[in-house]
């Protein structure tokens, strides 16, 4: 099958990554910012596979094996801080949470 | 083969918008999912089989279902997740202006990138074998590692969740 | 002999000042006449060692009379010098000739018969040992002066001089009067020392030394420009010190001392400080004749304005200052035209019937119980005889009448005048003669004859020894100082002979110039007649002339505004340029600058936490905005600039 | 399937090793009973502390790599793990004045501080892609987690919540930074990096501004310092005291492997690094002006203090890492004394965070007052403190680094004289007369004590004979291969 | 080894005092008296040297990149600063005595002896590394004594213009000796650095000059004085207007003239500017001023003025004579702030117009008010007039002009000084209520006395100290090998 050209993974890695930094930015609820940052790190994966194939080496295949670990531990702290910040507020916004500023 | 790979952009762009611009958490969870697989199919691609089935399974399968746990914890009998206009003013603009310059930026980085189709991989190239081999043996430091980063996790939660405020 | 020449000059020089600080040590516990003995005695000693060493000295001949010590003398193992800088080297040295052994011996003398007269005027006074450390002070710092062996030693002679007459003239320290008047005093002796100064170092710069022996053997090396300057500046110090136009204004306010310091003081030795240091200088200024002219003309125009505010004065003590400050103008005349013998013989004569008059005055002063303006006095003289007698001998003798002194030291200088080819100067001379005998004879009418006693105070006639005996010594000097000169033989000349070595024979005074002598003898005898004539025969013409010259009168009195013009030229100037400062300028100016500074970053500071909002998303956006300059940085400044080059 | 080509030289892993043994017995004594007083489970952890140092003693001076090249101990990465583990030792030592009400159990929290310590270890051996990022992920998650066991609960949780969702963004900039660098050398390792940088192009440009980026997130550089402020007064005391360290060194131990292994001289590429470092001294500096919460003012002077250390870099001379380490080393002592200070006097609580309550101090608790004058007056650098000699080297550093090394320089200079202001206010505050002001109660525990007493001698002795640093290290020219 | 006893003996004795409980007040002053007249004694053997030899002592310090020793050396440049900071310190911490309330007193004189420490390491540091510390390290024990020892608000906000201000100066002092030892590589620099450019000379010169101006003070940069001059107690202000202002000039003298010779007259225009503005400034600011430690502050920095405009008209006399000066200020200024103080603390008042007319209840106050005064004015035969005059007759060869303004300040001093006396001692009796006895007591008169005794010496025969003092700024002998413990 005739490959895809390596240039066009980049573009579409670098598309879903500023998809993430948008909506990290735009969006108040704590897990759909979780979910973006998941987006940008997946981004990574995606240029990580992509260069791997160009190479045929490994470590980008090992690195994206890693980031999916560590995204996996990365989520389950953050939800449980989450869930600690928010258990009892009312509605869960990020900028409700600004006592500690100047 | 090109068909598909547009055909999973397609999917892997919307999909993400779809994960951001939903008012809803758990429509972004779903957005998320249909993402993810598009994503699993890429790596297929990519000839890295192990990557795809680790994304399903790990990300798409573990990962997102703790989100679902957490959104239906959190939103028990509260209205949509975000009432009300965002305060701060001046964030929304600059965010997606910046956003956007970034994937500018990134792009013209990028082009630069060799445009012609990769040469054709040997054949046990994205092996789960030669994979594995690779993994516990020239990075096996980083196998390590990534199980004290588990660890860490485990232990964060413990800590955390021994609270006894948390009365549910 | 050796030891005596030696030790003799320091014993004369420290006496005075062991007898201040034995004063100033012992006398709380000592009884106050103690204090008074102590200082008289220390006095009288340095008055007989000075008569030795003056007898001594004059027994040698002429040019062996300038004995030059160094101290520690030559044999001592290492030298010792004031300041030791390799090429700059000031030494302790004195230098004793005729010159100024004759001031030495005024100064001794005078003084201590001003220092027995003092016993009995400062009886009531608080501080009565502290006059007397204050008054052997004064002593020592005018003997240093006069002994100087090098202009350093001049210049603290000078300075510790006007120290004293600042300790002195504000002696009762709690009148705000005498205390702001000693401080005019003193200012006006720093610029005086500032001349000084400025003088030393430009001998220093054309001579390399400040001892006299070095600065006068090579005087002709330096041009005459530069001596004239050299001139020029030692003539701001004399003019400051024997308060000679234009900084002659603190002489009238130091009045305000007790009559025995004014005697002392600003009659008889430290205003002709200014007169020495001039005859001290005179190769200088036989080198320099701009400069001698310049002093010559400052002396008889002094002497000229002097006795013009002379005779507009209602205050006893201030009329005897501005006379004081005419006779000085003659003998700075004298000296400016080189005719110096005849300047130290005036300095002589004038040192006793000046100090006589004072002293009488403060004899009235005293038994007026301090009342010291003349409208207010009249037919004193029958209630005070001797006071009366002793006052008209002074006066006699400071008019220029014949037997008296004042006659032979006068007539000396307009003789020398007329000798040395001054026409002008000594047609002033002659003018400002007849003025002086004018106001004198004027004091005395009013004191002594118009009309009666119209003061508050009860005048009282008692008579004490102690201050009666030196006025009549003094009466006496004032009658018999001046045959000195006579026409035969002129001892004064053969006297001071061995200073002026280097000048050759001094002309010989005493010959009688029947023109001048009888120009002088007339304008006293009209001075006289006119005061009589106004004050005793025609009141009444005096009071026209009043009226008709009243605008005259008050200049006059007010001596010519020159007060008030200082007082507005210098003194508000920088006063307020001082308060400016000290209020506005300091605090807000310069400090302004740094509480500027210290807002601004403070400013800074907030608007860097102004950063913390404590959103999260603010944050995010931060963080998002700078990745974007960085990562735009490095697309088109590096990679773009990869043509440049990375390496 | 042999394992035979991977080559294990466990003298290398020793400490690491030894850390790991403690942390677990830790979690296992922990697990045994909760009769266990909490001070026996720190001890465990201080013990493993100074096993693990013994453990490194060998490796003192050598250059050992193992697990082909991913993990490697120099004379540079040894300074740095001795550093980090002062600072766990120290941490724990303040962390056990916690009372137990402050709930959350001592095993947990004492072994994540362990193994986040391991991660800190990881970072600075770390001598490619993944186990840099590997290293930074397992600091980062632990100390996302320490953030939040602090007390007041409200305070402590937005710390957490907010260091953990923008350490991820920032991690999200490292991995795709990391990508991108990888496409561009085509290799993981610094080397095949340093080969990609002898001729830049696209990726590799956009590849190492985004892993910059990563990188100035841990090190709270200006633009990315605004989390520093709120997490370090959220988080509580002993955290506080290990983040600002600890989390520094092992970052600068990145920070420098990069420069020195990718560039090895001072190049165009790092302007921005010097841009950024000015920045926050200023932002450092002049931000804690009108701070009131002790706390709060630490975290802005480790803003100052990072851009500081990154003047050591100017010009990537040889003699720079001996001054980075030299700086590193007394920021370290003289921070960890502050906090132990601060330690003391509240009983391991916040009620000594507050400026206000040192009003007077001096003339109260004369000692703890004199030791706290000390370390602010070593980090305002004032003489004879390690701080002092500290700032000597890096504008020795900054003089050879050309016209930018000029402009760190003067800010460098004017950094620190807003800083006199800054710390001179709370040395002010504590010789202010104090009759009227009523004194807060102090604590007098002995384990702070001698952490104040090693922080004070550590200041002082660097201080006055800097040489001792330098004996022991011929010095770290080699240092980075 | 005789050297560092006499640096360190005064923190020897600080350190032995915190030993000695608080409220023993007796042993507290008996210990630090002891310990501080132990430095004076001591620090008066060097006096047998003579100009040629040199008490000199080097440690190897640090060897790292830039070499730095432990060099510290008293020679015929710097044993009269040691002696008058010796002096000066002894007679303060006497003075110190009655200043703290009782509790305090131990803390007052643990900082007055730490601070004459850091004096002697000043003057005593041939090491421009060793110098630099002891630089900064003097603003500590000032800051803390004005900000806890001095009680009144305005001293603790006189704490922070000293410290920043002084502050600013010894970073940029920082930057010069790293821009200088950048060329060198090595502290240890004495003499002339051989291939330093023209320009950067230059500017390493305006650093060096900028910091030894701030802490002069000289005019512009004098806005820290007036409040720390007038706030700080009377025994603290004495060391600091007595042997920390001298700090600066001797800087000049030991480093700043030595090492760049060429730049130094390159600035010499800006600078002799500079120095006739400090003292026509100051004159006319002492003038104007009404709180009475106000003049004497503005007194001195025109007098110190003057010691910049002998340094910098480079005439023969300038450096002997401005030695002679700023000892001889030292001195004159110290005496006159304790006078102050003794003043201050009985009529409670720092006004010149609230006090009058004091020399009627105190004329041994008065007589020695009248020697300080008159020393400070420039009266012929004491040391005022001694410094003033051989600068003056020096620079008068090389500038005639300024040495002609620096006159008109001669009897502006005249002025404000006749000013402050008389209206502290003469005129109507003005005296708060509830003023205690104004004569001093025996212990103030043994205290000010050997400062006076001083002057006075000095006024009389300045060649002793002429003969001891070096004329020419001569650059120290090239760098001693660093070999431990060698000394003349």
């Amino acid at each position: 099958m005739p490959g895809v050209p390596l240039a066009d993974y980049l573009a579409v890695a670098s598309a879903l990554f500023a998809v993430g930094v948008i909506g990290f930015l735009l969006r108040r609820n704590p897990i759909t910012m979780l979910m973006a940052i998941e987006l940008m790190w997946n981004a990574g994966n995606l240029a990580f596979a992509a260069f791997a194939r160009t190479f045929v080496d490994f470590s980008g295949q090992i690195f994206v094996f890693i980031v999916v670990t560590v995204a996996a531990a990365e989520a389950a702290i953050a939800l449980a801080i989450v869930v600690m910040v928010f258990r009892r507020r009312r509605d869960v916004d990020v900028d409700e949470i600004s006592e500690l500023r100047g | 083969m090109m068909a598909l790979f547009w055909i999973c952009t397609a999917i892997l762009i919307l999909t993400a918008i779809g994960v951001v611009a939903s008012r809803h958490p758990v429509h972004s969870v779903i957005a998320l999912i249909v993402n993810f697989s598009a994503l699993a199919v890429m790596f297929l691609m990519l000839n890295a089989e192990f990557l795809a089935m680790i994304q399903i399974i790990i990300y798409a399968g573990a990962i997102l279902v703790l989100f679902l746990f957490v959104i239906t914890l959190l939103t028990i009998g509260t209205g949509p997740v975000e009432s009300g206009p965002s305060r701060l003013a001046f964030q929304a603009v600059p965010s997606i202006v910046s956003g956007i310059v970034a994937l500018a930026l990134l792009a013209s980085g990028v082009r630069t990138a060799s445009a012609a189709a990769p040469p054709e991989a040997p054949a046990d190239f994205g092996l789960v074998g030669s994979f594995g081999m690779q993994l516990l043996t020239t990075h096996l430091f980083a196998f390590e590692v990534t199980g004290f980063v588990l660890l860490i996790a485990v232990l964060g939660v413990v800590l955390m969740a021994a609270r006894k405020e948390l009365r549910f | 002999m050796e030891g005596f020449v030696a030790t003799v000059p320091f014993t004369i020089l420290f006496l005075p000042f062991f007898g201040m600080v034995l004063i100033a040590l012992a006398g709380p516990y000592v009884p106050r006449l103690g204090a008074a003995i102590v200082g008289n005695l220390s006095v009288l000693g340095s008055f007989v060692l000075t008569a030795v060493l003056a007898s001594y000295v004059w027994s040698l001949p002429p040019d062996q009379q300038v004995l030059t010590l160094k101290y520690p003398p030559a044999w001592a193992t290492h030298p010792a010098y004031w300041a030791h800088i390799p090429p700059l080297t000031i030494s302790f040295e004195l230098r004793i000739d005729p010159l100024a052994l004759m001031w030495m011996l005024i100064i001794t003398g005078v003084g201590f018969l001003i220092h027995l007269y003092s016993i009995g005027y400062m009886q009531e006074s608080k501080w009565y040992r502290t006059f007397f450390a204050y008054m052997n002070l004064f002593v020592f710092a005018m003997l240093m002066l006069v002994m100087a062996g090098n202009f350093l030693w001049l210049l603290v002679g000078w300075a510790g001089v006007g120290l004293a007459s600042y300790l002195l003239i504000g002696f009762d320290a709690d009148r705000m009067a005498a205390v702001l008047a000693a401080r005019k005093a003193l200012i006006m002796n720093v610029i005086g020392d500032v001349g000084i100064m400025v003088a030393i170092f430009l001998m220093y710069a054309h001579f390399g030394s400040l001892s006299y022996k070095v600065v006068f053997a090579n005087v002709t090396s330096a041009g005459t420009s530069a001596l004239d300057w050299i001139g020029i500046w030692l003539l701001v110090g004399a003019v400051a010190k024997s308060a000679q136009l234009p900084l002659h204004t603190w002489l009238p306010d130091a009045m305000e001392g007790p009559t025995p310091v004014s005697a002392l003081i600003h009659a008889a030795t430290m205003v002709t400080a200014g007169v020495y240091l001039i005859a001290r200088a005179h190769p200088i200024y036989d080198h320099a004749p701009a400069a001698a002219m310049t002093v010559a003309v400052i002396g008889c125009a002094s002497a000229f304005v002097a006795a013009t505010i002379g005779m507009a004065q209602y205050d006893i003590k201030r009329v005897l200052a501005y006379s004081t400050m005419s006779q000085i103008g003659y003998m700075i005349l004298a000296v400016g035209v080189g005719a110096y013998a005849a300047g130290t013989f005036h300095f002589v004569t004038h040192a006793f019937f000046k100090a006589l008059l004072f002293m009488a005055a403060g004899i009235i002063i005293h038994n007026l119980g301090g009342e010291q303006d003349i409208r207010k006095m009249g037919g004193l003289a029958k209630r005070m005889p001797f006071a009366f007698l002793t006052f008209l001998i002074g006066t006699l003798a400071i008019s220029g009448f014949f037997p008296f002194a004042g006659f032979f030291s006068k007539d000396a200088i307009l003789d020398e005048l007329q000798l040395l080819g001054h026409p002008w100067l000594w047609a002033f001379g002659s003018i400002t003669a007849l003025l002086t005998a004018y106001y004198m004879f004027r004091l005395v009418f009013m004191t002594f004859f118009t009309g009666a006693y119209r003061g508050d105070h009860e005048p009282h006639a008692d008579r004490s020894p102690t201050m009666e005996v030196p006025v009549a010594i003094l009466a006496v000097l004032a009658t018999i100082g001046g045959w000195l000169v006579l026409p035969g033989h002129d001892e004064m000349s053969r006297l001071l002979q061995g200073a002026f070595g280097d000048r050759g024979i001094l002309p010989t005074m005493g010959e009688i110039n029947w023109f001048v002598t009888g120009v002088t003898t007339f304008s006293a005898a009209a001075g006289l007649v006119i005061a009589w004539w106004l004050y005793e025969r025609a009141p009444q013409l005096r009071r026209r002339l009043a009226t008709m010259f009243a605008p005259v009168q008050r200049v006059l009195a007010n001596a010519y505004y020159i007060d008030t013009i200082y007082h507005w030229l210098f003194e508000v100037p920088t006063l307020t340029a001082a308060s400016d400062i000290a209020k506005y300028v300091d605090p807000e100016g310069v400090g302004g600058v740094i509480a500027g500074v210290a807002r601004t970053t403070t400013g800074l500071g907030d608007a860097m936490r102004g950063w913390e909002t404590g959103y999260l998303r603010r944050y995010g956006l931060g963080m998002v905005v700078g990745m974007v300059l960085v990562l735009a940085y490095y697309i088109f400044v590096v990679h773009g600039g990869a043509a440049v080059g990375m390496r | 399937m042999s394992f035979q080509g991977v080559s294990i030289s466990w003298p290398v892993l020793a400490p690491i090793v030894a850390l790991t043994a403690g942390g677990l017995l830790v979690l296992l004594v922990d697990l045994a009973s909760k009769a266990i007083p909490r001070g026996v489970l720190y001890g465990i952890g201080v013990a493993s502390c100074v096993a693990a140092f013994v453990t490194m003693l060998p490796l003192y001076g050598q250059e050992q790599v193992t697990l082909n090249g991913a993990f490697a101990s120099d004379r540079f990465s040894w300074m740095f793990d001795a550093l980090l583990l002062l600072t766990l030792a120290v941490t724990l030592v303040l962390s056990s004045l916690r009372k137990a009400e402050d709930g959350g159990n001592a095993g947990a929290y004492a072994a994540l501080l362990i193994f986040c310590t391991i991660g800190g270890f990881v970072m600075a051996g770390a001598d490619n892609l993944i186990i840099i990022f590997l290293g930074i992920e397992q600091l980062s998650l632990a100390l996302y987690v320490l953030a939040g066991t602090g007390f007041p609960r409200e305070a402590s949780q937005e710390a957490a919540l907010k260091y953990v969702l923008l350490g991820s963004l920032a991690s999200g900039f490292l991995i795709f930074g990391s990508a991108l660098l990888y496409g561009a050398s085509g290799g993981v390792s610094l080397g095949a990096i340093a080969r990609a940088a002898a001729a830049p192009q696209g990726l590799f440009v956009a590849g190492f501004a985004l892993f910059l980026v990563g990188l100035s997130f841990k090190l709270a550089l200006t633009p990315f310092h605004t989390w520093a402020p709120d997490v370090y007064e959220g988080s509580p005391l002993a955290i506080t005291a290990y983040m600002s360290v600890a989390v520094k060194a092992a970052a600068f131990a990145i920070l420098a492997r990069v420069a020195y292994t990718v560039f090895g001289h001072d190049s165009v590429a790092l302007i921005p690094l010097w841009g950024v470092a000015i920045l926050s001294m200023l932002v450092g500096n002049l931000g804690a002006i009108r701070q009131t919460n002790l706390k709060r003012l630490l975290g802005y002077s480790s803003i100052a203090q990072a851009g500081y250390i990154v003047v050591a870099l100017a010009g990537v001379s040889p003699g720079g890492l001996a001054a980075m380490l030299f700086y590193l080393t007394a920021y370290a002592f003289t921070t960890l004394g502050a906090f132990a200070v601060m330690a003391l006097l509240g009983d391991g609580s916040d009620t000594y965070a507050e400026l206000a309550s040192y009003r007077g101090l001096f003339f109260r608790r004369p000692w703890p007052a004199a030791a706290m004058a000390l370390f602010f007056f070593s980090l305002a650098g004032i003489p004879a403190t390690a701080g002092f000699y500290g700032k000597v080297l890096l504008l020795q550093q900054a003089f050879g680094g050309g016209p930018w090394g000029i402009g760190m320089a003067i800010a460098l200079v004017f950094g620190t004289l807003v800083s006199f202001y800054v710390y001179g206010k709370v040395v002010w505050d504590m010789y202010a007369p104090a009759e009227g002001v009523a004194a807060v109660p102090s604590g007098n525990a002995l384990a702070p004590w001698i952490a104040v007493v090693a922080g004070a001698a550590g200041t002082l002795v660097f201080g006055v004979l800097p040489q001792l640093f330098y004996a022991s290290q011929p010095f770290l020219t080699a240092a980075v291969r | 080894m005789l050297i560092n006893t006499v640096i360190f003996l005064p923190l020897v004795t600080a350190l032995v005092l915190l030993c000695v409980p608080r409220t023993a007040s007796g042993a507290l002053k008996a210990i630090a008296l002891a310990g501080a007249v132990a430095t004076f004694v001591l620090s008066l053997t060097f006096m047998s040297l003579g100009v040629s030899t040199v008490a000199d002592f080097t440690a190897p310090w640090i060897a790292g990149p830039w070499s730095a020793a432990y060099h510290v050396r008293v020679d015929a440049l710097r044993l009269f600063f040691v002696l008058l900071t010796t002096l000066v310190s002894a007679v303060c911490v006497w003075a110190a005595f009655s200043y703290a309330q009782a509790t305090r007193l131990r803390g007052f004189l643990f900082l007055l002896l730490t601070f004459e420490t850091t004096l002697l390491g000043l003057f005593t540091a041939a090491d421009l590394l060793l110098f630099y510390i002891y630089w900064d390290l003097m603003l500590i024990p000032v800051f803390l004594i004005l900000s806890g020892y001095a009680g009144s608000d305005d001293a603790r906000k006189a704490a922070w213009g000293y410290l920043i201000y002084n502050g600013a100066g010894g970073l940029v002092l920082l930057l010069g000796i790293i821009g200088l030892v950048n060329q060198t590589h090595t502290f240890e620099v004495s003499g002339l650095v051989p291939n330093l450019s023209g320009a950067l000379s230059w500017w390493l010169f305006g650093a060096f000059a900028f910091a030894f101006a701030v802490k002069t003070p000289a005019f512009p940069f004098h806005s820290w004085m007036p409040a720390t001059y007038t706030q700080s107690p009377p025994p603290l202000v004495a060391m600091v207007s007595g042997v920390q202002s001298k700090a600066g000039l001797f800087g000049l003298l030991a480093f700043a003239l030595p090492l760049f010779p060429d730049a130094a007259h390159v600035w010499a225009p800006l600078l002799l500017v500079m120095a006739i503005a400090s003292i026509l400034y100051g004159a006319l600011a002492a003038i104007g001023a009404r709180d009475m430690k106000l003049l004497v502050a503005y007194s001195s920095l025109s007098h110190l003025g003057l010691v910049w405009l002998a340094f910098f008209a480079f005439s023969i006399t300038s450096v002997s004579a401005g030695i002679l000066m700023l000892i001889s200020h030292g001195l004159i200024a110290a005496a006159l702030f304790l006078l102050l103080g003794f003043i201050e603390e009985r009529v409670g008042t720092r006004d010149l117009g609230a006090v009058g007319g004091l020399s009627q209840h105190a004329p041994r106050l008065a007589a020695y008010m009248l020697v300080a005064a008159m020393a400070a004015l420039g009266l012929p035969g004491l040391s005022g007039f001694a410094g003033e005059f051989l600068i003056l007759i020096g620079t008068w060869q090389t500038q005639p002009l300024y040495t002609s303004l620096a006159l008109i300040a001669v009897v502006l001093a005249c002025v404000y000084m006749l000013v402050l006396f008389q209206s502290l001692m003469h005129g109507p009796e003005r005296l708060p209520r509830g003023a205690g006895p104004i004569e001093l007591r025996p212990r103030e008169m043994w205290l000010v006395a050997p400062l006076l005794a001083a002057i006075v010496f000095l006024g009389v025969w300045p060649g002793w100290l002429n003969d001891r003092t070096p004329n020419a700024v001569t650059a120290q002998p090239p760098a001693v090998s660093t070999t431990v413990g060698r000394h003349a």
